[in-house]
């Protein structure tokens, strides 16, 4: 019989061995992305600003005498960028275009920035038709106008048939801060309330009923929204909020593990409070996959100071990308770094991040 | 194992000889061999594994566990009204 | 969702919560079969609604688990041919084999698809009428109709490009082999509600009688659970034997007789290899003769892959009951969802993965003394997109 | 007989039909790039600066009140993207990660900028070996250092295989402007000498080499070099400069035209005064191809009132980057939009933008 | 290089230039037969160079713009088989066909690679057995040689999934037909120095007797044009026909006897279309029988593709010298490099493409009253990188 | 037509029993079919064409245009100096 595990040396988990190619799950981000990015990217080019991780750095940009690294000269920029390679192009709700505007609009917001310019560089499969270009174009200005933001630069490459996928698009976004807000992801503290700012998981359902394979027929749709507006409010009407992030890629799960590592704290979760629509649930249960690992395009996690709590869930209320704003949990000093979630039926378990890509279960 | 969930058939026709229907997850659609239960029609409940309908839900059996609950919940209210009196020797 | 919301109640599960808390009086061990149960019980935390009393053991239930590694080296091995399609349920893979996963095979190359039903490899196979399209047919009785019905399509359509890859196994005999172990420690079992959906629960009168031991054909939503668990400790507690049907809404006792007849059309029984246990007899499906040209084994001739399991791993014990996961010393170490040494800990509803997923790793019923693990975070805070 | 054409009346070359796919040749940095820029980018998501095209765009952050247009507010910032998809990824004198490093760079450095941040944006093909990526990263380290920029922030995206090419990167530069230099595309005035900083063609015959079913041997190697030093040596000395431009895809050919257009001046060149190194020329004979046309990566064409170019080529020739720069021409009030070469042996020959991808000519 | 920079001398160049200024009387017409010939005079400026006296026309010497639109249709059908990988030399890829080109068919799909040389063809379809390597052999003599040994080599070493698409052609008959034609304009030839090279110029002695003309073979630097000019001024003004040899040092009168045998070996002579021009009659090579088995025209039967060319293209008259490509009402307009309307826009040898590239846009030797194009600048300035 | 550039073979060797070598085109090198040029050696140069050599350049005839062009220099010395001389009737 072999010995019981000795739990006080337990230790975190340790790859048994590091994959050598790229699989799909490294980009899925959870663990497997987080590993990535430590193991290639933060260990060859880490610095403060890149090792942040925030959703945006944030540059403080002085004239070039005295040097660049004093925080104060100069206007503070947030800077991001994204690839984006979804598919299908055009999906219920939202595009690839509107998506690659909104989703860098939403990391500079985010950070309590004020998204001001874009740039988009374009990676086109030779062979994509030029009128389905035209059309993620024009969806993206419309989305430009939408969120306020001006496209000032851009490039295009074309790759060889079949060594592309149609059009891949990375946006990458500066914003200005508007004052010195305390926003960041080492910011949660014990007490504090967990908002997220409507429903969960539509986004990525939306996609996953197009999947070969797995489609099915719905009426969701992407929840694709530009942020800022909705962060502004909050940020005029609450300037203490201690982290906002956009749940995207590797849903609220792993937002919420990221920041419960990055802010050494716990976090509890009520089950119950959770918005999930009803067809995002079903879609959920249908093929095993659980919302909480979901992607989201147009939805904020807020952490807040427990007294500020329902000030700012008003102000959120009032705004339509807010309409659905519910407290799921709060912030605890217990179980720091894990996140637990209080079940339907009153039981507990552990929110993990995610492993690789969510798979659907069928068995 | 075997993951199965209910839905509701709301479409049912013949595909390549074999029965097959479209069932409503709660608002998602997806198609279904319905070629093991017969005896699934519209409007009745199935239960669904990997794109198969396993049974029809036996709808007045699925009450039955909310009878229990419901029959515990006079029980209690009987002991209850037992503890109230204060009576031993109760099973 | 009907038939699912209200099974998912508070207040229901609190009642039974209550109701078993007032039958039990002494230390009893049930073992749910089913890898589905064992996900709703971690998922929901319901083993810490249960007196201490009550004992949860995690049987061999999930078909990802206990597919032996063999063949998932053969799988492997046709996924990596030149003009195959090998589909799969998406479980299966991230489940190493003695080098590689499923995974990594489409990393290098291969042409690995996801598919939500048996059905939907016959349309692929359509599509591409020059390439060869593998089914990994796994699962327990619940999944072999729709299996046997992909491959009788095939037959009847005549569409010859299509192989499955059979690892077919079934519940009776694995719960005989788990009561006939002089290590068991099972007293009660919750029964497989969907497999017996299928096969009904005919076959389990003999073992409930030869064992002596209370069988309770239980659903996936907690209410079942709880339900099934309360039905069971009773007649643990009244010294009853016998099958009970908690799963009554989808199970009759004859289970269905159509999906009956399309599986012995298919398949034949055969002995089988389970991982981590070993081989059980009669424990299987395989293709009947009539049937063998779609099977893969032969159509590639992977027939003698010769494999080694990790040593560290108990997995066998744990689909035993015998132990749990985290007294294994690779849990959580060496052994995680995202590096699995074993079977156990690739399927979420795997037991090892369930124990890890949800919170396990400190047999703790209180996350509030898990602060050994926030030393060195390992997470690192991703810009998510 | 047909009628002889009406001069008077002979128009621009209008695209006989167009094209409904994306070709080859619409990422040549050529006519059929600029094609699609103004039909589907420019037309759709046309403004100021976007419409401008210079290398970077020029961008006044002031605070958010007053508004952000006033130029005058703020420092100047200039801001640039560009994906890269070069193929091999390592290659004589370079990979991917430097081209992708020095190529934003030269961006911001050719418009006045010192280049400060960059971000970078990875579009991974499953199967992708870690370790190569391990090896462009740590590249790209290097590149940022000898640059003196850094890089703040990331992205990562998986593909699935076969629907990407190992890796794409897009890398976007913020730089800042320390003056207000007139740089602009626009600026050439008649009179105006030309220099190129060094031998041209180096990049794209080094690339070609490689190209299966074309390749040969040769000692050639990249010339990718980040430009910002060089460039602020001459801003130093010379701030008049009119223009500055990295002749990349496209090639030489293609910025003069660009310039000549832009400035709607003409431009005149002297064959035997541009460099070009024995195995450029020789491997561009050996396929049928014009050195003219070809990618360059770490080379500048300047245009500079006459005045100022001896005191400018003297700066530049001391530069490591500048040593082999070369007044290859004048600007003319003559043909303007045109670019007209000398020949070697005494004729003239108009210089073209190059119409899609240069093919090596067989026949 | 040695034997190219000597011959891209000013001094040389000047001193050939007063040669011919200074024996020139009266006016001549000559034809460079060659589309390389046509490539260096107009990126050299050379017909700037010479007196008004001496007038150039362009030649139907560029094997990119003389084949027949049916076989580029043919090209593009077979190229847009699943299995085949079709194989070109670069610049065949933009020819128009009656609705795409070869580059569209690769954006759409299809399998169309470069290669610089024929034997490359054969490495490729070495390397990818289950598909057919079909090779567009376009060319005129010079190319025959080459693109017989692929054929020949194949044929050895039994490379079955190799074939080729042949629109060979030959000099002499296209010369013969213009010298016959009532329009042409034509005084005397350039010869074209690699044909020559490999076919030697005993076939030409007959023509200039025939026609009364005198050919130069002549060479591609700009000194071996101008030297060729300076002799075929010189033996017009002299009243000389008959054929002279400027481009010696790689052209012996009897050319390769070696590179003829091979030829001989696979190809025979037929009557070939030439775009713009007609059928001419013996003016073109085909696969001979013991060879047809590597015919791709018969392996895919696209036998009867029927087209029609633009009724505005002049090229016909431009190629045989009778227009020069400015005079064309398209010229520069509907028909340009990115989208030529003839396929003597496609080739950079082609004329008008020359003529358009090096800026004969303006029939003017000074480019300084260009400015009528600058009203509305086409071109837009590109962030290049 | 007919691209053909010259190039000096640097190495012969036999590949699928054919003739070949390797070109050294002023620092770039291609291998090169040389079947159709059997007397080409190390240290000649051909002129070559789709990989193909057509020919052996022939050394001595590529300076006859060049010995052409000082003949004329000669005679144009000559001319010139009939010019000063002032002399008519020369042709
Ligand atoms: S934790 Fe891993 S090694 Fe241990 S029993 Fe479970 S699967 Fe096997
Ligand atoms: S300009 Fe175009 S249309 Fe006119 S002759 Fe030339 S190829 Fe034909
Ligand atoms: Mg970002
Ligand atoms: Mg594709
Ligand atoms: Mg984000
Ligand atoms: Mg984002
Ligand atoms: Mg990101
Ligand atoms: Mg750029
Ligand atoms: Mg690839
Ligand atoms: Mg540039
Ligand atoms: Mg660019
Ligand atoms: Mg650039």
């Amino acid at each position: 019989m072999p010995p019981i595990a000795d739990f006080d040396q337990m230790s975190c988990p340790t790859p048994r061995r590091q994959h050598e190619r790229v699989l799909l799950g490294h980009g899925s981000g959870g663990k497997l992305s987080a590993d990535l990015i430590q193991r290639v990217f933060l260990k060859e080019l880490g610095n403060d600003v890149l090792s942040s991780l925030e959703d945006s750095a944030t540059l403080a940009l002085g004239s070039l005498e005295p040097a660049v690294d004093d925080a104060r000269s100069g206007p503070r920029i947030a800077f991001t960028t994204d690839s984006f390679v979804v598919k299908p192009l055009f999906f219920p709700g939202g595009d690839i275009g509107k998506l690659a505007v909104f989703g860098t609009v939403n990391d500079l917001a985010v950070v309590g920035a004020t998204p001001l310019y874009l740039s988009a560089a374009f990676i086109l499969e030779e062979g994509f038709e030029i009128e389905l270009l035209r059309r993620i174009v024009i969806s993206m200005r419309h989305a430009c106008d939408q969120a306020g933001v001006t496209l000032v630069t851009g490039d295009t490459k074309v790759v060889d048939r079949g060594k592309g996928d149609e059009v891949f698009i990375t946006t990458t976004g500066i914003g200005l801060h508007a004052a010195n807000h305390a926003l960041s992801i080492r910011n949660a503290r014990p007490g504090d309330q967990i908002i997220v700012s409507g429903t969960i998981g539509d986004h990525g359902m939306t996609i996953m009923s197009t999947r070969e394979g797995i489609e099915f027929e719905t009426a969701l749709q992407s929840d694709t929204a530009p942020l800022n507006d909705l962060t502004r409010a909050m940020l005029d009407a609450c300037p203490s909020i201690r982290v906002m992030r956009d749940p995207t890629r590797g849903g609220v799960s792993s937002t919420l593990n990221e920041l419960a590592t990055a802010s050494n704290v716990g976090i509890l979760l009520d089950e119950a409070s959770i918005p999930v629509r009803p067809e995002v649930h079903s879609a959920c249960e249908m093929l095993g996959l659980d919302p909480m690992y979901v992607a989201n395009e147009g939805k904020l996690i807020v952490v807040v100071a427990e007294q500020d709590c329902q000030s700012l869930m008003k102000v959120m209320k009032q705004h339509p990308l807010g309409r659905d704003a519910a407290v799921i949990g709060n912030v605890t000093a217990d179980h720091a770094g894990m996140v637990v979630m209080r079940t339907l039926v009153g039981g507990q378990r552990v929110v993990t991040m995610l492993a690789g890509e969510q798979l659907p279960r069928i068995c | 194992m075997c993951l199965g969930i209910p839905g509701r058939v709301v479409e049912t026709f013949i595909e390549h000889d074999v029965m097959m229907g479209k069932v409503d997850f709660g608002g998602v659609f997806k198609q279904v061999c319905l070629n093991l239960t017969p005896d699934a029609e519209v409007g009745k409940y199935v239960i669904v594994h990997v794109g198969f309908a396993l049974q029809v839900i036996d709808e007045s059996e699925a009450e039955k566990v909310f009878e229990f609950l419901q029959h515990m919940d006079d029980l209690q209210e009987l002991r209850a009204g037992e503890e109230d009196a204060n009576v031993e020797g109760a099973p | 969702m009907k038939f699912q919301a209200e099974y998912r109640d508070l207040v229901a599960a609190k009642k039974l919560q209550r109701a078993i808390g007032e039958i039990v009086t002494q230390p009893w061990t049930i073992m749910e079969v089913c890898g589905g149960q064992t996900h709703t019980i971690v998922r929901y935390g319901i083993d810490e609604l249960l007196p201490d009393e009550v004992e949860l053991v995690h049987g061999p239930g999930c078909p990802v688990c206990v597919t032996p590694l063999e063949l998932i080296d053969k799988a492997i091995e046709i996924a990596s041919c030149d003009d195959v399609i090998f589909c799969s349920f998406g479980d299966m893979l991230r489940v190493p084999g003695s080098r590689h996963d499923l995974f990594e095979i489409k990393a290098s190359g291969g042409d690995v698809r996801i598919v939500y039903s048996p059905l939907d490899c016959l349309k692929v196979a359509e599509q591409n009428p020059d390439r060869t399209v593998v089914f990994f047919a796994v699962g327990f009785e619940t999944t072999a109709p729709a299996n046997a019905m992909a491959v009788w399509q095939a037959k009847k359509r005549r569409i010859d490009n299509f192989a499955v890859l059979v690892s077919h196994v079934l519940v009776p005999p694995a719960m005989e082999s788990i009561l006939s172990s002089p290590n068991h420690r099972v007293q009660g079992f919750l029964g497989a509600g969907h497999v017996c959906s299928v096969m009904g629960y005919e076959d389990y009168e003999p073992l409930a009688t030869r064992y002596q031991v209370p069988i309770v054909v239980t659903g996936f939503e907690p209410v079942d659970l709880l339900e099934g668990i309360y039905r069971c400790v009773r007649m643990l507690e009244q010294g009853k034997i016998g099958v009970d049907n908690q799963y009554a809404r989808a199970v009759k006792r004859e289970g269905s007789r159509v999906a009956q007849g399309l599986i012995k059309e298919v398949f034949e029984v055969t002995d089988r290899k389970w991982r981590g246990i070993g081989t059980i007899p009669h424990s299987g499906f395989r293709l009947r003769s009539e049937y063998e040209r779609f099977d893969a084994e032969q159509r590639f001739a992977v027939g003698d892959v010769q494999v080694r399991e990790s040593s560290k791993c108990i997995s066998g014990m744990v689909l035993q009951g015998i132990h749990k996961p985290h007294e294994c010393p690779a849990f959580g170490k060496e052994c995680t969802p995202e590096h699995p040494l074993g079977a156990t800990m690739v399927s979420s509803e795997g037991a090892c993965a369930a124990y890890y997923n949800y919170g396990r790793l400190l047999e703790s019923h209180q996350p509030s003394c898990s602060s050994t693990l926030a030393g060195k975070p390992a997470i690192v805070p991703l810009p998510t997109d």
